[in-house]
């Protein structure tokens, strides 16, 4: 596979979402996350899981939602290339908001709130 | 802690306005944009709406942390859902 | 009426968000983006941050004309004084 | 003198507003406004016009400045092209704030409100 495919792929995720499928688009995004770590793709490969993370949150799994969201953070912290990272302290807490744990929410909105500022979060 | 759902219902309704006018610009562009620039475009999307919401955000988190009462914050959140008409806003994650 | 004042305020912070983070990405851009696209761009910085403001916008504006009251009006008021630092604005068009 | 020169102009004006030189900037607009006439393009005549408000408003000439904006209104009126209008309409009511007149920019405003929420106001 090559970087044409994984571009394809991710916009066939979106575009489920979009069209209030998350089942669907867990499914390319699945083949995304690991297309992109075949191609080393780091930035990508945060595309995808992101995607994985909505996907989750639409089926209401937040704790799995959860999860994928901070696979991104991970990646950030590993590859030290730290877009995404915005949306995803966002979206932990979206589902923790949605879990009721507020506690929780509150902190990582926090960590949301602190990057507002900064110049890139591009996707 | 009372604010965290206002910042959940004010953060998606204003994701779904960036993601509404974002569509609608790339629409009218149509396909011949390059990657790169679509990427940049949808960086300013994100600054503009991040850097608009930095104030709002802030002044429903501020609880204990500096001088403003929590009672400023409560008039804040209520403030926000008057005008964002968040009360009566599904709490719906990306949908449109 | 009292509210005016802070309409021109707000719709200034707003704009120079929007300007300061437009000019940031069309330098990004290079001199390579087609007229008609930077019009575009040009848009959707408008489009998303008019969106955003007709909410507040409106919550300042409403002075007999629905059941809002006055005093709604005026907590609005204060409240997006607060969030947007407006008081300690300088009132400067278009000055970033 | 041809379009190519017009925006080019319009460009110089905007510049000298950035820099801080609204008499500068009044002076290119004013060359681009019966440039845009010659031409008979409305659109950048309006562009060149609110330019010439704008300029007028950072020398604090509140007065002329409504004129100027009033006349992008006036331009749209008679074209049935609205781009700029809500510009003008919020513009002028800042104009009339700066002005003491509160009923006036209330007014104004209300109209700059109403058309916050449609789809294009481009430049």
């Amino acid at each position: 596979r090559v970087r044409s495919d994984l571009i394809r792929i991710l916009k066939e995720g979106k575009k489920h979402l979009r069209d209030g499928h998350p089942g669907a688009a867990f499914v390319e995004f699945h083949l995304a996350l690991s297309t992109a770590r075949q191609l080393g793709d780091s930035v990508e490969e945060k595309k995808a899981t992101r995607g994985l993370g909505a996907s989750c949150q639409r089926q209401r799994k937040f704790r799995e939602a959860i999860n994928y969201h901070q696979m991104v953070l991970d990646k950030s912290m590993e590859t030290g290339e730290h877009s995404g990272d915005t949306e995803a302290y966002g979206a932990i807490a979206d589902c923790y908001t949605e879990l009721g744990d507020m506690e929780k929410a509150a902190f990582f909105y926090d960590r949301y709130i602190s990057r507002l500022e900064q110049d890139s979060d591009t996707e | 802690l009372e604010t965290v759902p206002t910042i959940k219902k004010l953060r998606q309704k204003v994701e779904n306005i960036r993601q509404a006018e974002l569509e609608r610009i790339l629409i009218k562009m149509g396909d011949d944009v390059p990657k790169k620039q679509k990427k940049l475009i949808e960086e300013l999307s994100k600054g503009i709406v991040n850097k608009i919401l930095h104030g709002p955000m802030t002044s429903l988190r501020s609880d204990g942390s500096d001088a403003r009462t929590v009672g400023e914050t409560i008039e804040n959140m209520y403030a926000l859902e008057r005008m964002f008409d968040l009360s009566t806003e599904e709490a719906g994650i990306g949908r449109r």
